[in-house]
């Protein structure tokens, strides 16, 4: 085959894979169809990479093969992590993406010059930069999601003044490049710096805002990926850059809204850190603690069920204990629904993927608007591992930190039942009025643990 | 501005709406695998990183190259893999729909 | 095939879908306005028109540009027009809305 | 400016029309925000045209100046035709698009051999044949909706096996032009026979068809401004012909759906000829018929009232007696709401048009489905010139030719009463079982004067 020939069937493999891409995104829109989107979207990686292994320009296969295999072999064990530790995964899977795309950025640059225009330099500079800072970012958010690094915000004073600045010299040297790409010295200078930037934008986030920083990064990885493509003017790369990077970018405005907080505030309000202040308030009113046993009890009197998961479900991966529960509530003709709020857990759809993980069928978890007009009718509302998304305090109190941010309204509920370790507040660091009322019953324990008891006494023996 | 640049602001302007008209239609159910899955589109940058390594002009594009390799074919394999694994833990309680 | 082609492809894929999913999702109550908007969308074609007319390169292509020029320019007007009088007609019953 | 600083511009113009007219079509998804589409429609189209008249290449103003006024001279009329007289002035508008389209294609050839490529002959040979094609077709259709030709299809045997065989002639020819595009005479061959088969392809289609053949025509006028887009490689006209064309489209399947038909039924199954033997079947059933003033006599009395206009009112263009009557009965308390199917009148939307045009709020025009759930509770369905969109042997007579297609279930509700001058059947040329039932009353006679009627029965006075 000519080499023309082979370029245009490149071409063409190349167009076919953007249309799957399209498929693979529009099917994944509903449970039903979502794995033949992924199918989709597998085939025309396939076809794209095989495609790509013919391109003439290629002329040495040895070590691609080496490094693809070492690619899948990260690659799959990294596909089998637990779901509790998806964040983590996400988190360093953009690491990976901005680390190719600069790694290919900076590659460019140093094959082109000195016949690099200044155009190219600007797109090349822009690229690696976002490129760089995402790639550290990532590393970051991940460490913090691993708890390897300090989950709490680590603030000093006049920090923000400090990032921008390291952002502004970025920028700055990019220019000077621009200006005159024939200087070597000032490349290697600018993507330091940009490394320097992503660890100086994530450092000072709260653990519980990563997952919002993580979808930003996202959109930062497609962008910088859809950059490159303009470098290379590979359109493949610049449509597969766009979805993912929209995509990451809407999933932070709805995190966002769900939050009702800014972009800005996550980015520099260095939210999550400890206030006991609030929390201290709570001792002198009084709260009622119940027993797996009485838990039980109430439970079985009940006709309709919401139980309510947050991100203590997920740390104490109680899921499949909480399966244990569902079944031995239905199989007493109890009917138990879920009410899962946008931003339960530690990232969007968190909750879902856990209970779906235990078999719990999907059209039993309710999103945050059905169950609440429902709650009212309730006769319990089983409160597992949740905190801030059940919390009155955003609709009623104007003072407090979520104020505004919509939440499940689990105290419309006939009896509240609220399972977990302590007192202590959830990741906004703020006082839960709820643990307060007179319908609630506080049920003091791990998650895991409590539930399963709970099961053992509907299942009659609570002798242990 | 080169042509090729303006063509290719085209294709990321019209394929910016495409995901957005898409994209804010998944259900609040799929989030996480959407993740995922993006992830392992956005890896198709491995293409560029094969062709990079490929070329064999210098000594250091090609390591570069073959970083960006592995890095994002990892990416790929890991992405498709564990979206997939989500996706089969999604069933419906009705018989026969997923 | 030429490289214009080919992102002259992309291009043409993408606006398809953006069209098909902005587009089903008009209110039927709309249909009617929709066809005339497109229609004026789609007169934009007079600007190729006025290329080829002002090019002034042979008298036939000035003709042919020229009848191109008022055919699609009326196009553009009266579809403008026409659905813009169409959409004042619809009023919500419910005081302010639309 | 610089000559380079002019193109730079206009490519930035048209970037921005692009996004204007995404949004454009984006915001008319909604009546709140489709008059905002269409102000950035025409800022956009505004900008666009604006820029080409900078651009370097045109050098001769006065006479695109002169033609640019001539259109608009023919276009501001057009815009300012009676709602009624719509369709034809689409069909109208998609010749002159088509028009300008194979123009501006046929000047390109000439201007361009010899230098045309075989590729380039490949789009222009295209491009030139969908536009002549859809010209000629579209003025048939302008010309069958303004009942300048006959409505009813002409047929002769074998006439699919003619028209088939013209356009591969047609395909032929661009082919042999392709092959040596150095062969003047072949192409105005081309555009010659292209032009006949236009003529061939819509002449045997009945007029009542015509809604659906001015959609596809519509996909057709905007595929041949894509391809135009790509003859001259101006992704301003690609991305505009694809929306044109996808909206075409999407409305025709939209239609054949809501009629049950396939495309190529409605292309060439020659629908609506006239059928006398089942109307004729008709006379033996008896019929109810009424008067104006027991017709009022009827409403007054009802609680829910359902009006399901067709395609009589438009013809009778009785929208505004309708929202006299639709007045007086909301006056008396009573709830008046309008069933509207997809594909009532002649073009889709036709009666939301027309009601509107009469001041009736859009909230009162509800969908079929919406409307068909609350049949069942509704005391009056008043049928307003509206027939094979009623007739219950779509759903019951396996035999009927409209068997399968989604009507309003007017059936259902407790009485029945329909407006029509005779018991001529509609477009699809079938008898409607509805007429005899025992709660339906018919009300001869043409819609405004008869609703007309009613309206002056309702306001007292019945003395004329
Ligand atoms: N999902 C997202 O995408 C996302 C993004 C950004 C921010 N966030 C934030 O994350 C928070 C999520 O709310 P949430 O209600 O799900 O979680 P939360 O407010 O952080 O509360 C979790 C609760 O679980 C309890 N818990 C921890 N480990 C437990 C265990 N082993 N057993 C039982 N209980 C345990 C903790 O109380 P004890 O310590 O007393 O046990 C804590 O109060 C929200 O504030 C949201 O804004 C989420
Ligand atoms: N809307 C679209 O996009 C579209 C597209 C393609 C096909 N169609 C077809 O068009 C038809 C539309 O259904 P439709 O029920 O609206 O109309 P229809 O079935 O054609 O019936 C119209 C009825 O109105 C009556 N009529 C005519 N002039 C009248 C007048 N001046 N006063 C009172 N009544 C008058 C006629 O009966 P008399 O002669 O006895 O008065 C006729 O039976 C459907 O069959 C549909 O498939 C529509």
């Amino acid at each position: 085959m000519s080499q023309a020939q082979i370029l245009q069937l490149i071409d063409a493999s190349y167009i076919v894979a953007v249309v799957l891409f399209i498929l693979a995104i529009k099917w994944l829109s509903s449970p039903a169809s979502a794995r033949r989107g992924v199918l989709v979207g597998e085939i025309a990686a396939a076809l794209a990479v095989g495609a790509t292994l013919f391109d003439p320009q290629v002329v040495a296969y040895k070590w691609i093969i080496i490094t693809l295999i070492i690619g899948a072999g990260i690659g799959i064990p990294l596909g089998m992590v637990k779901m509790t530790a998806v964040p983590q995964r996400t988190a360093l899977s953009h690491a990976f993406g901005a680390l190719s795309a600069a790694m290919i950025g900076i590659a460019e640059y140093y094959v082109g010059i000195p016949h690099v225009t200044r155009f190219g330099m600007g797109e090349i500079g822009l690229e690696v930069i976002i490129g760089s800072l995402t790639f550290t970012g990532s590393l970051i958010a991940a460490g913090k999601l691993q708890e390897i690094l300090p989950q709490r915000p680590i603030v000093y004073k006049g920090q923000n003044f400090v990032s921008l600045s390291v952002l502004a010299a970025a920028i700055l040297l990019a220019i000077a490049l621009v200006v005159n790409p024939e200087q070597p010295y000032l490349f290697p200078a600018m993507v330091v710096v940009s490394l320097t930037f992503g660890v100086l934008l994530v450092t000072p986030i709260g653990g519980a805002d990563m997952p919002t920083v993580i979808s930003l990064l996202n959109s930062y990885a497609g962008f910088s990926a859809a950059l490159l493509g303009f470098v290379l003017n590979n359109k493949l790369l610049v449509v597969a850059g766009a979805l993912d990077g929209s995509s990451g970018f809407i999933l932070s405005v709805i995190m966002c809204k769900a939050m009702n907080r800014s972009f800005t505030n996550v980015m520099f309000g260095a939210f999550g850190q400890v206030q006991t202040s609030s929390a201290a308030a709570a001792e002198e009113r009084t709260v009622r603690s119940a027993s797996a046993e009485e838990a039980a009890g109430i439970l079985e009197a009940a006709n309709k069920v919401v139980i309510v998961p947050g991100y203590g479900m997920a740390v104490a991966q109680a899921q499949h204990k909480v399966r244990e529960l569902y079944d031995a509530l239905t199989k007493r003709g109890i009917d138990v629904r879920f009410g899962i709020h946008p931003v339960a857990g530690r990232m969007p759809g968190h909750m879902n993927v856990l209970l779906a993980e235990a078999d719990i069928p999907y059209d039993r978890l309710m999103e945050m608007d059905q169950i609440n007009s429902d709650l009212p009718q309730t006769d319990v509302a089983l409160i597992i591992g949740a905190n801030d998304v059940t919390n009155p305090a955003a609709r009623t109190d104007k003072g407090s930190p979520i104020y505004g941010m919509p939440i499940i309204d689990v105290d419309k509920a006939r009896t509240v039942m609220v399972i977990k370790r302590s007192m202590n507040p959830g990741f906004a660091g703020i006082d839960n009025p709820l643990y307060y009322l007179d319908h609630t019953l506080m049920l003091f324990g791990d998650a895991k643990n409590f539930v399963g008891e709970i099961v053992r006494e509907l299942s009659g023996g609570g002798q242990h | 501005m080169p042509s090729d640049f303006i063509s290719n602001l085209y294709v990321f302007i019209l394929a910016g709406f495409v995901g957005f008209e898409l994209i804010k239609r998944v259900s609040p159910l799929l989030h996480t695998p959407l993740m995922s899955l993006t992830n392992a589109l956005d890896a198709i940058v491995v293409v560029a990183a094969i062709i990079i390594a490929g070329r064999h002009e210098t000594r250091l594009s090609v390591i570069l190259g073959l970083i960006a390799v592995s890095a994002s074919f990892s990416n790929m394999v890991g992405g498709f893999f564990i979206t997939d694994r989500m996706l089969r833990m999604f069933k419906t309680g009705k018989p026969k729909k997923s």
